[in-house]
């Protein structure tokens, strides 16, 4: 009967859909964005091209227009013998990580090592934790007084190593970046790399390695090349590794160059400032453009997914626990002892070979740090940052990836060159074209002396972190379940809201977590940020590094190491979220 | 009555014509059906009616409203036009249950609390749904998962129902289920539709009228009588049906009806031409292989061949024969013997194009 | 509140006025357990007045100031900081308040060398050894002695010797001051034994060093640094003394910047950081007070007198001032101790 | 002769098994197709044979080869058995060209360059493909990649040649035209082939033999015509055929041969049964649409029916027609009119089973 009446009302002729808008809001919300996302990436990027082609420092009155900076960079014997150490160190630092990444991509994402989970998550811990504690782990046991350095030293005669060379912190630097291209490889090709394509090479002849090298490999190409201009750009960037494993031996990274010129000396040179960051600019993008053009054949790597493919694990038969057994030992080299030494470095007044670790036990670092006033507010601080810029950070990454998605918006394009420029803005440059627009810029400037300054700019330089999360959760949802919501009604604000935000819940959980740990951890950004009662916590340990007070670093990076691991902990139990994943 | 017409409506992606200047009109109540080949264009003809899409040419208009010109720019967004549709994937979303799915458009009108949800229970006891609105979509069938994508499409009323192949995610058996269920609650609502498929048995079963399209353009509209029997098209005739198109040479021909062929090697055939102005020269001559008889038949030209390799399909054979170097397939109830033999085609049964379209 | 006893009369009004402003911002490359004491001791004259004291580099402190207050945001009232060079720059360039404080009759002359300049503590430098790793009777206190050591035990000291690096601001001016007290000799020292030293890096981190045996020694270390860190562990591997025919004193500036915001907090902060008990709570965050007749008790804290004591003899300090002579010879200075030290 | 055996092989996922016991040989240069619908278990079964799964029970030897035993624990890997594999995805390897694609076996096998070169250039002209053998598999279409699948699974002569559902990323028309195709080549070289499909038309037309399967158990095993005429199973009627099922009562019978059968509402139909040792009860009566007719046959069971709804599908009519409330299937040349009627069925074109597998 149900039929009948219903007959009888669509005879009544058909409703179009809900009353008109009077204005477009769906055009509205998106030119918002829009502007929202390029005043947020212009207004750092222009003041620092200004103070490139000016005299004085922007805040001064009187500057004029010059071109003598560019020329000072040009014909610097000095920079130029800084930016052949930058590229020489990224290079290798690179090269690095590329080679660990790719191996423990393949061994844990394609074989049956033993204790691969394990192992899997332990090398993730150098990209949860920043290069300043990573460094100072490698610092305190590695490096010339290096806990395990002296113990070989006192026993051999003379130091084995040296951490404090253009080896070392490619070394550093490589380990501490090869979970990037781990992740990279793992999840762009060995994991989404159609499984049948592997068994075809089974079919023809091809053995388990040999599967591994022509057809895995050739594969993982593209994810190779990506991150590997990730890893170029963050070594580029990379303030503490050559500040704590460089400067010692006096030699001198674009990074540390900035840091000393723009931070610590007396007079700032300004106009050099900007102009060496220009320089690091170019370094970065042209590594981009370089990426781009490698990738164009983009046909060449494509897989189609066949249905029913499961992934294939490769036996290692013999090798397995001779392997396992390797890669455990770099692991265990590489990443816990450092992560090992810092925490015991935090819990003795100094740690040296010369006297049993017992005798010297002490609370007396975290009495130190808590006794502190300005450490106290540091935490309380970042926490306040991280919690408010991951929050925004998130919701304006879902909303720029809707419209570059999800929209007939006529200027898609340009909105996602604009979102994810930051990732050829070295961190450090951030903040610096924050601080100079704060400076210049009228609206910007009640922004100064409070947090808000951080979070634009935490907002700003994480944007394309957020997207990668969140944009590869948005191809996953099939494009008719908007449009379907489209034709009963919705208009596209709604459509968004309704069905694309809630479907998106998980991803936007996982890139509010990955911005927050970020943010925890992040200290170059903050570098030119920080104002009286504004401490972070990255930029006090680092002044903490300066001042030599390295059993209270310790203590203050094993704060951040815990809170760090909690916090993953929480959100994998509870919301069973896990980062990269 | 209201009447959705499109006027050379065109859609450019980049170099390439997804639909090329098509015209059509749906009468109030009809069932039109979209068939053709994958990437002939019937999605984006659909999506074009649905607002889902931008073309780049052309002017659709529903009774007195525009809903598309390219001229004066006039485009009215999906949300406005208010038409339901059924999506291929079904595009349930997943974090709603049964109900709320279905309920979407309804809240989105404002419509109050309780004659929503008499409408939605309504509409799900229509679709044989009542005891699964608690569920989610990923707790229900291929099947369910269909009807429920059905109730949300026709629950607000919509003046016009889409269709972009519904069924072809259903498996064999279900679909032909589908298939009638489907045309009883069109006909049962007198509900307007536009249904694309590439499959020519649904299109036959279920339309009031087909549109055949190819290569972005439109090939035949008629009923599916007309098409079956009379098509205008050898394209029409090969998709539906499965006719072999042989490539002969005749005569020109001014008005449609008899006239008679020429193989290469020099065979004659008897045959129609459903054309008017057929040109001379080059001609295709198309044939169903059901049609095509191994026994002598009075009034059919004879035809000598080199039958091939049959295949058993159970309640028939088919079998390849070779003619005048073409391949020729025929529908026999018994093989005939590998090698030289005869067949006999009738004049009605044999249908002549012009060869270049 | 009354001022202290000897202070001019209108001094209430200037109290006044500092309670009015209510906060006071530092600028000081002085760490929070350095500050932290005087800053307690003052909020307890003052409870009123709320001081926010932010670390940094020495020469940070004077640039973040000329780039905030060129941007009109709030900045340092008063600078702590142990940077010669910045705060000739800052007396040249007028970026220091002029003011006389009422303590100046109580404190050495050289303590107050140019309009509003104090000094906030005078810091000597000592010379550490590892015990375990250094024999006895090579831990010696006099400089003369410790650079014969070194180029005669290479075993012990080659390339495990550390000191600041005398080509930055700090190193080079406690480097400058020590060959102007000894003169050519000091050259001679420089040559032979600095190819055999490791120089760079700050006093923690020769700290570091030195207890985990990369160095054997180090000398020229800040003592404040040194006698802060000092434990019943440490004293175990870490031995220190003051070099008896010379040792440098540091003395670390204090001044009240021209544009403070809260120029009355930052006066009577100053006046009582210079003022006795201010003395004493210096003492208390480690670090060295100058002021005559200050004797703190606690062990491992010295005033200057009790240097001196140790020492036994006022000449035998070497006192880095603001010497002009220095900052005009600084390029010179460094060019020859870097080819000494073969750098 | 070598001769792939399959005994008793099963695969189980945790709790549910893929396959169940299946047994299985393959004669030297035979055709056999495993046939089943979705899920059924060909694919496990098939990589069970080429060693891309590890079954975990049972036994699989290949000539004198052991190939794969559960008991002995020897297990072959891919490349040690050297057969040849098309996927269903073709898993070309797209950054290597066509040639390379198709040269990577024998580049593995350490062919001299030149001989290789020459057996590429042969293969790819076996499947005509000699022109695009710079391309890269991204530049190719649908039909073509399945062809480079095909040529580089065959390149190196394997023994045995696997194909997981080769043509079913194909649309209908390039379908036909491949599985003639793909059924010549395996003619010419005399390839023992084992082929999955769920498609019953490609496994009729193409076979030497069928293996029915169904939720992991074989089903039925024999030539297309034993299939298509005598099933022995419910399943395999209405899977190959599209039979009708009516639900049924019957008396036992211990041989196979005629028998009668009684519908719900009391009506007797004749028919036979293939099974010795019918239980009493609950049967199962299979008829196919196009053997029911609607005139009056001789020897044949009358039946009242209530005709439905018919469809037209152009060379005949599907109509529905209920029978003690079941609906009825028939394949019609003409519609009959909707309401009352009476159909015949001949007792050889009546199958009966019991009613429970
Ligand atoms: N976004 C696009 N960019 C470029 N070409 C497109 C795009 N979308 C569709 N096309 C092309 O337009 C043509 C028509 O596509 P459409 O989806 O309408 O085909 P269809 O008839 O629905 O096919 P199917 O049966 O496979 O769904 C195709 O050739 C297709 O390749
Ligand atoms: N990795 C797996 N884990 C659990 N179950 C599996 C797995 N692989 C297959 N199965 C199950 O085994 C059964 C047989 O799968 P199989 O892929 O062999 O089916 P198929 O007959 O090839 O089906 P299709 O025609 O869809 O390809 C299915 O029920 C499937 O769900
Ligand atoms: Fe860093
Ligand atoms: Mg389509
Ligand atoms: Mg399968």
């Amino acid at each position: 009967m149900a039929h009948a009446t219903l007959t009888h009302r669509m005879a009544g002729g058909g409703a179009p859909g809900p009353a008109g808008r009077t204005f477009d809001r769906a055009r509205l919300a998106q030119w918002l964005i829009f502007v929202v996302t390029a005043s947020l990436m212009l207004a750092p990027a222009l003041p620092i091209l200004l103070q490139v082609v000016i005299d004085r420092p922007l805040y001064a009155d009187d500057w004029q227009f010059t071109l003598s900076n560019i020329a000072d960079i040009v014909q610097s014997r000095r920079i130029g013998q800084i930016a052949l150490t930058t590229a020489v160190f990224a290079f290798f630092s690179v090269i690095i990580a590329e080679v660990l990444g790719i191996g423990a991509a393949l061994l844990i994402g394609r074989t049956d090592l033993p204790g691969r989970r394990v192992m899997g998550d332990v090398l993730m811990w150098p990209l949860y934790l920043s290069h300043l504690i990573f460094a100072l782990g490698w610092v305190v046991m590695y490096g010339p007084s290096g806990f395990i350095t002296q113990s070989i030293a006192q026993q051999a005669g003379g130091a084995p190593w040296n951490l404090y060379s253009i080896a070392g912190m490619s070394l550093v630097a490589g380990i501490s970046q090869a979970p990037l291209a781990y992740l990279y490889c793992l999840y762009g090709a060995v994991r989404s790399v159609d499984s049948t394509l592997e068994s075809a090479a089974r079919t023809v002849g091809a053995g388990p390695l040999q599967v591994l090298r022509k057809v895995t490999l050739p594969l993982m190409v593209p994810s190779i090349i990506t991150s590997s201009a990730l890893n170029l750009v963050i070594a580029v960037e990379t303030l503490s590794i050559p500040l704590f494993l460089a400067r010692p031996a006096r030699i001198d990274t674009l990074s540390t160059f900035l840091y000393a010129e723009g931070i610590a000396a007396s007079n700032p040179n300004h106009g050099l400032v900007a102009a060496s960051s220009l320089l690091l600019m170019v370094l970065v993008g042209s590594a981009l453009v370089v990426q781009r053009l490698l990738l164009r054949q983009g046909h060449r790597f494509e897989t189609v997914k066949g249905k029913g493919s499961r992934p294939m694990v490769l036996s290692l038969g013999r090798m397995r626990w001779p392997m396992a057994a390797l890669f455990g030992l770099i692991l265990l080299v590489a990443v816990v002892v450092p992560i090992a030494g810092i925490i015991l470095r935090a819990f003795t007044s100094f740690l040296s070979p010369l006297v049993p670790v017992a005798s010297v036990l002490t609370w007396a670092n975290f009495e130190r740090l808590f006794g502190n006033q300005a450490n106290i507010r540091a935490i309380t601080n970042t926490v306040e940052i991280s919690l408010l810029s991951a929050g925004l950070g998130t919701a304006l990454a879902v909303a720029v990836a809707l419209v570059i998605q999800r929209s007939s918006f006529r200027f898609t394009g340009t909105l996602e060159a604009l979102a994810y420029s930051p990732r050829v803005i070295p961190g450090m440059i951030t903040g610096l074209g924050v601080f100079y627009a704060a400076i210049i810029l009228p609206p910007m400037g009640w922004l100064r002396g409070n947090i808000g300054i951080m979070v634009v700019a935490y907002v700003m330089a994480t944007l394309p972190l957020a997207l990668g999360v969140i944009q590869p959760a948005i191809v996953q949802i099939s494009r008719d379940l908007d449009k379907a919501a489209r034709t009963v009604g919705a208009d596209w604000v709604s459509s968004m809201r309704l069905i694309m935000v809630p479907l998106l819940k998980p991803a936007l959980l996982g890139a509010f977590i990955l911005l927050f740990v970020f943010h925890l951890k992040s200290y170059i950004i903050a570098i030119f940020l920080i104002a009286p009662g504004l401490e972070v916590m990255g930029v006090t340990m680092l002044s903490l590094w300066t001042n030599g007070d390295v059993g209270e670093l310790a203590a203050f990076a094993t704060l951040q190491i815990v809170m760090i691991a909690a916090l993953l902990i929480v959100s994998r139990l509870l919301f069973k979220v896990k980062i990269y994943d | 009555m209201t009447e959705l017409v499109l006027t050379n409506v065109s859609r450019r992606y980049g170099a390439a014509l997804a639909i090329d200047r098509v015209s059509l009109s749906v009468e109030d109540g009809e069932f039109l059906t979209l068939l053709g080949p994958s990437g002939c264009g019937k999605s984006t003809t659909l999506s074009a009616i649905a607002g889902l899409d931008h073309p780049t040419g052309g002017r659709i208009t529903f009774g007195d409203r525009v809903l598309f010109d390219a001229e004066t720019g006039a485009f009215l967004p999906p949300e406005a036009r208010g038409f339901g549709v059924v999506f291929q994937s079904y595009a349930l979303w997943p974090h709603l249950s049964v109900e709320d799915n279905v309920g979407m458009s309804l809240k989105l009108r404002k419509v109050p609390a309780v004659e929503r949800r008499r409408r939605i229970a309504e509409t799900l006891e229509l679709v044989e749904l009542g005891q699964l609105a608690k569920r989610y979509p990923g707790e229900l069938s291929g099947g369910q998962q269909q009807r429920v994508a059905l109730a949300r499409a026709i629950v607000f009323r919509p003046p016009l129902l889409l269709l972009d192949e519904p069924l072809s995610n259903l498996d064999a058996q279900l679909r032909q289920q589908a298939r009638s269920w489907l045309k009883d609650i069109q006909r049962e609502l007198g509900l307007t539709t536009i249904y694309v498929t590439h499959d020519q048995d649904e299109a036959l079963a279920m339309s009031d009228r087909i549109v055949v399209m190819r290569g972005g353009k439109v090939v035949q509209l008629g009923t599916p009588q007309q098409i079956y029997t009379d098509p205008i098209h050898p394209f029409a005739a090969s998709f539906i049906g499965n006719a072999n198109l042989l490539e002969v040479t005749g005569p020109p021909s001014d008005t449609s009806g008899p006239c008679e062929v020429r193989l290469a090697d020099g065979q004659v055939v008897r045959a129609r031409t459903p054309h008017a102005g057929l040109p001379e020269g080059a001609q295709l001559l198309a044939i169903r292989p059901h049609l095509i008889s191994c026994t002598a038949v009075a009034e059919a030209s004879e035809v000598k061949v080199t039958f091939g390799p049959e295949s058993y399909l159970g309640d028939h054979f088919e079998q390849e024969a070779q003619v005048a170097g073409m391949t020729l397939r025929l529908s026999l109830e018994a093989p005939q013997p590998r090698g030289a033999g005869r067949i006999w085609i009738r004049a009605q049964d044999a249908v002549v194009f012009a060869a270049t379209t | 509140q009354t001022p202290p006893a000897g202070y001019p009369a209108d001094y209430a009004d200037l109290i006044a006025a500092a309670r009015t402003e209510g906060s006071l911002l530092i600028y000081t490359n002085l760490s929070n357990d350095n500050l932290g004491p005087v800053i307690d001791a003052f909020k307890e004259v003052y409870p009123d007045i709320d001081v926010q004291s932010v670390e940094m580099g020495p020469s940070e402190a004077f640039s973040r100031y000329a780039a905030e207050t060129g941007t009109g945001v709030a900045s340092a009232d008063l600078v702590v900081a142990n940077s010669i060079p910045d705060w000739v720059r800052a007396v040249e360039g007028g970026t220091l308040d002029p003011y006389t404080s009422p303590e100046q009759a109580n404190l050495p002359g050289w303590s107050y060398p140019e309009p509003g300049l104090y000094t906030f503590s005078t810091d000597p430098m000592v010379t550490i050894y590892n015990k375990l790793t250094v024999p006895a009777d090579l831990q010696v206190a006099s400089m003369e002695a410790y650079f014969a050591n070194i180029t005669a035990h290479p075993d012990v000291f080659e390339g495990k010797v550390g000191t600041y690096d005398g080509r930055y601001a700090f190193g080079g001016s406690i480097g400058y001051a020590f060959a102007a007290h000894h003169g050519d000799a000091a050259w001679e020292w420089f040559a032979a034994a600095g190819p055999m030293t490791r120089p760079g890096g700050g006093a923690g981190g020769m700290i570091e060093r030195t207890l985990t045996g990369e160095l054997a020694s180090s000398f020229f270390v800040s003592a404040p640094v040194v006698l802060s860190r000092l434990d019943p562990a440490l004293e175990q591997v870490l031995g220190w003394t003051f070099p008896s025919d010379g040792t440098p004193v540091f003395l670390r500036g204090m001044g009240i910047m021209a544009e403070a915001q809260n120029k009355a907090a930052a006066r009577v902060f100053l006046d009582f950081v210079l003022s006795e008990p201010g003395q004493y709570a210096v003492a208390a965050g480690n670090l060295t007070p100058y002021r005559p007749g200050v004797a703190p008790e606690a062990p491992n804290v010295y005033s200057l007198d009790e240097v001196i004591a140790a020492i036994g003899d006022a000449e035998k300090l070497i006192m880095i001032d603001y010497d002009s002579d220095m900052v005009a010879n600084f390029e010179a200075f460094t060019t020859r101790w870097g080819a000494a030290f073969n750098m």
